[in-house]
């Protein structure tokens, strides 16, 4: 069974990736497994400067999900480059820089930081972090701001640029044009929905930054409504991710309209969901009628 | 690193408190006190993380005692004898025990800080600590393992209402009762943390954090705690839970 | 235990009451226990004519929540006048009247329909429904729509007019604004939110609208934030709801700045849970140390 | 009408098919066949219908036979015998009995929808009905219930894939080996129900509908099936799941 899947700047033998935030730089999961067996791996976000991010409490566990505000924690980007990257490559797989920042300036020197190291395959624009205070979901809830930031980062630099899109807008759809025409190379969907949970017994919010980005299988009928709309209307790939928990998520992500799918919360309550989803998939696949990962992707779209 | 542990006993030891025994080679043979088990209950999105209160390492079984607080630890009490628990650990990086025989050494514990001191008195009067404990508790019904404290050196209990012991604070109990200390150790809630690093500021002292975790792990920065006032942070679930009273900023 | 709750138009002797569309018009669930406990009944979406709605399948399960789209099969406005309210009326209960349309003129026919039976105290501007071809979301996504359609509706009537919310939107306190302005009594938040659910057999979207309107606790993190948030920036009172399933959940909304609490999809697996949760509301209270429901509206916010 | 009905015996009678015996004293006095339970599965949000098969009136007792499909029929196959269902039910209308005892009746089932087709036929020949029974499944593992439904009249099976009997559609059973009909009840999916009805369309008959639903007692418009092109409906979990032919629009 071919489950591997061509995107723009990436040539995935499979197409799961661990979602960015949710596995750090790879090092504490590869005690966990090889790192090899993944499609590729989306790192943490980068910030030019070290960040220390929220207060805690940072997370918080709903229905079926969770909320978390960490804010963009990170050495920042040159120190990612020295020390997290190298390790990510050794196990060459391929690495998405995941970049965010409170200016467009910020954004062009973290995707220039990227290029100047060989050894990332990709950026992902996080334009869509709920959790800071400037930049981040500001980018990613006004189609022009988002334009904007993805034109600065294209012209920055020659690596394949996907531009993670936020769920918390009225038009998916408008946001995804809007990106796709400023160069975007694919689309990363969906970022956390903006929520929020209050703790009865000291009557304030859980999270210390009040709200916090929720995610996991909650989220993810949004998710793939988003993707099947924005794929109707976008001729770029997506890497899809929402609530993914095992073999048939990824498959109702492809029937979508994803190419590729990435893999968060999940990891927290199994350590080993990427490596079971990828050994996983051909019989899934196999089990819905598929040959491989490419006959799937959009076939849910009537 | 993520195992099945099949519960070998179950008991309310205290309100709302219950101890589980659980089956395991490996854990029972590595731990270190202080360490805990990140607990996935079935039907919530994140583990629980509750720490290893005792060891015995030739019958292979490690135990938790645990505070049932909300939906989770309550899911997690109705777990029976012969149920398995799927748990990721031992995690963090336990209490040191800093082999000096001679010290005399202050455990302090509140609520759901004291099973890890457990297995730590266990193992300092093991190599010949000399161990004295104090213990806070809610009330008189909260409170489990004084008897099990005392056999290991001498226990103070303290109870926030009065109804066992002295009513108050752990940081209340007068110094003419305590021997002079070389060294503490301590495990509660954060403003316990503080009161006890405050009153006990000229000796060195180790404190194990809690925080809301996510991974459990050092993969996703839920539980960093800031050592000091310029950025500077270390994860509780790996660096952690347990820090030189000095290394952390506790606000 | 206090637990009543004044609202405009609406003195309720608690404030818990079946969410619109999850209730019928009261009859099934009348079988269950006397409505008269209740602090209100919303109605289902009233139209101008019977509507048949969508084809089915018209609803799906997700993680913790599920997907709707019925499509505002009711059997008209008149119809629902002559057998309906009287029916509820009976239970000297506070009969809510959720309106829906596909032009402003129909909102003010409706509006004004239930405003000739006396039997009716408040509206519900349904201008959020995700799940009909026009009206409905449109009006609920824009600012200015909103805003025109409540302003005719209150011109129509001099019923309080409540104005349901959708969580569709970029900015939720943008929208409450335009309503407020416009004249709206209270605010209802949230609807649903919409989504999608591919049935991997068929390939093909469970439901045959394709979308529907998620609901359920899965969503209750994004309710709370945004009455949190629109709590903040308006003086009209809010109608909470989105995944409410036992009193400590309407604690919550109310700490977030509801004043009162709708009840939707738990009805559907605990046909008992209204009357359980309006019985074990003043010991929720307590525990948490309230008087009275009025003492904890908006008490989480910080 | 919301109840808690503990699993007297629990038994695999076919591949992925589960019948499990309930005990409960007012659903075995009252149902009619045809009726459903609504269902609440452990972690679920919505219910799920499921027909009763039997009932025991006198050891109050009804029965459910239920095929694994998804996730909340798999969960319901782990409940062991002992544990409590939370139920919504009797729901529904049921067949009409019609007790014009010499009318010659035939029941057509396919898979999921064989389990209400029992208790009917039993109710049937009660009053003294004569019964001819055809009976669809997936393959010779899915089928179950065929001795049972032997004894109480000529049963007809056919399998899909021809693993068993004819090979085929319970509508390809040919007018040869079946009487001369004077009503018939069907219950299956809704393919076959179409074609149920166009086969027999000069004999009057009763179909039994399958729709998701949400509220499982007529308030929420889950499951409305049109009556006609017009805009008429009815709601299959109040008004049906039993239809005459006629009254249902099947598209
Ligand atoms: C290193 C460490 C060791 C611990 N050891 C023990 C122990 O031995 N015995 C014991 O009773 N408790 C211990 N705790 C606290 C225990 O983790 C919480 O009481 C438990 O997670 C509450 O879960 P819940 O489902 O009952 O509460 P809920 O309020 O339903 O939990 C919701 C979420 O918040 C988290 N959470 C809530 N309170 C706490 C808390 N105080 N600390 C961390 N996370 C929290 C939960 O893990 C969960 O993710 C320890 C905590 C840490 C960090
Ligand atoms: C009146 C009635 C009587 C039924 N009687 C029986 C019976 O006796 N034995 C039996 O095995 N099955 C019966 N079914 C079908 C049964 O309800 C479904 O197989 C079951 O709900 C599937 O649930 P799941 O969790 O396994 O599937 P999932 O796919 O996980 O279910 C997801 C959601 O879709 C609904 N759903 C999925 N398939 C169906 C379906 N075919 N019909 C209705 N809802 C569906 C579920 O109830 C749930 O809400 C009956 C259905 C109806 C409407
Ligand atoms: C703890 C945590 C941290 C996250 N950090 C980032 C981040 O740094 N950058 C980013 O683009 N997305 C971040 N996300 C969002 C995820 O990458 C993903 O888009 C989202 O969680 C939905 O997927 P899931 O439901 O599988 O978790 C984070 C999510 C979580 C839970
Ligand atoms: C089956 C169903 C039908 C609904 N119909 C309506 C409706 O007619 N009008 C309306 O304003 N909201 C309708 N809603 C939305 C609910 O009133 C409520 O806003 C939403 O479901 C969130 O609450 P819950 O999570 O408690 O269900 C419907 C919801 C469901 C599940
Ligand atoms: S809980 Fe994830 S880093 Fe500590
Ligand atoms: S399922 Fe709600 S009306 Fe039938």
């Amino acid at each position: 069974m071919n489950i591997a899947v061509e995107l723009p700047g990436l040539a995935l033998k499979n197409p799961i990736m661990p979602a960015s935030g949710c596995f750090g730089f790879g090092r504490e999961y590869s005690k966990f497994y090889d790192l090899h067996v993944l499609g590729a791996v989306i790192m943490k976000a980068a910030t030019l400067q070290a960040r220390f991010g929220n207060p805690t409490p940072r997370v918080a566990e709903t229905s079926a999900g969770m909320l978390n505000a960490i804010g963009l924690q990170n050495p920042g980007v040159e120190k990612i480059i020295k020390t997290e990257v190298p390790f990510l490559a050794s196990f060459s797989v391929p690495v998405i820089a995941n970049i965010a920042g409170s200016t467009i300036e910020e954004y062009r020197q973290v995707a220039k930081a990227f290029e100047q190291t060989n050894q990332v395959a990709a950026l992902e624009l996080n334009i869509s972090c709920p959790n800071v205070k400037e930049g981040g979901i500001q980018f990613g809830t006004h189609p022009q701001m988002a334009q904007k930031v993805t034109e600065a980062v294209k012209e920055a630099t020659n690596l394949p640029v996907y531009v993670k899109l936020s769920p918390n807008v009225s038009d998916i759809v408008e946001m995804a044009k809007a990106v796709e025409k400023a160069g975007a190379d694919g689309l990363s969907m969906i970022n956390t929905l903006t929520g929020m949970q209050i703790h009865l017994a000291s009557r304030k919010p859980v999270i210390a930054n009040r709200t916090g980005g929720l995610s996991g299988p909650a989220i993810k009928p949004i998710a793939i409504r988003m993707i099947y709309e924005v794929k109707q209307h976008v001729s770029i790939p997506i890497i899809g991710m929402g609530g993914v928990m095992q073999a048939e998520d990824v498959l109702e992500f492809l029937l979508a309209g994803a190419s590729a799918v990435a893999v968060g919360t999940a990891n927290f309550q199994n350590p080993y969901v990427c490596k079971e989803i990828i050994e996983q998939l051909p019989y899934t696949l196999k089990q819905y009628g598929f040959n491989s990962v490419k006959e799937a992707i959009g076939k849910g779209i009537v | 690193m993520q195992q099945e542990l099949r519960i070998i006993s179950k008991q309310k030891i205290a309100r709302d408190t219950v101890e589980m025994v659980l089956e395991n080679k490996s854990i029972s043979q590595v731990t270190v006190p202080g360490q805990f088990l990140h607990i996935h209950v079935q039907g919530h999105m994140l583990r629980r993380p509750i720490s290893i209160a005792n060891v015995d390492a030739s019958n292979y079984t490690v135990t938790i005692i645990f505070k049932i607080l909300g939906e989770g630890t309550r899911k997690l009490s109705t777990y029976d004898v012969g149920n398995k628990i799927d748990v990721l650990g031992p995690n963090g990086n336990g209490f040191p025990l800093d082999n000096t025989t001679q010290a005399s050494t202050l455990l302090v514990g509140g609520g759901i800080g004291v099973p890890p001191l457990y297995y730590l008195a266990k193992k300092l009067t093991e190599q010949g600590t000399v161990v004295t404990t104090i213990l806070g508790f809610q009330s008189k019904e909260h409170i489990f393992y004084e008897e099990k404290f005392r056999e290991l050196g001498n226990t103070i209990v303290v109870t926030n209402d009065g109804s066992y012991g002295e009513k108050g604070f752990v940081t209340n109990v007068p110094d003419e009762v305590l021997p002079t200390i070389d060294r503490y150790y301590s495990c509660g809630p954060l403003p316990m943390l503080k009161a006890v690093k405050e009153r006990w500021i000229t000796v060195p002292g180790y404190l194990s954090l809690e925080e809301r975790m996510g991974c459990g792990i050092g993969a996703c920065f839920a539980c960093a705690v800031p050592t000091d006032d310029r950025g500077g942070y270390k994860k509780i679930c790996q660096d952690g839970p347990v820090f030189t009273a000095e290394e952390v900023y506790l606000g």
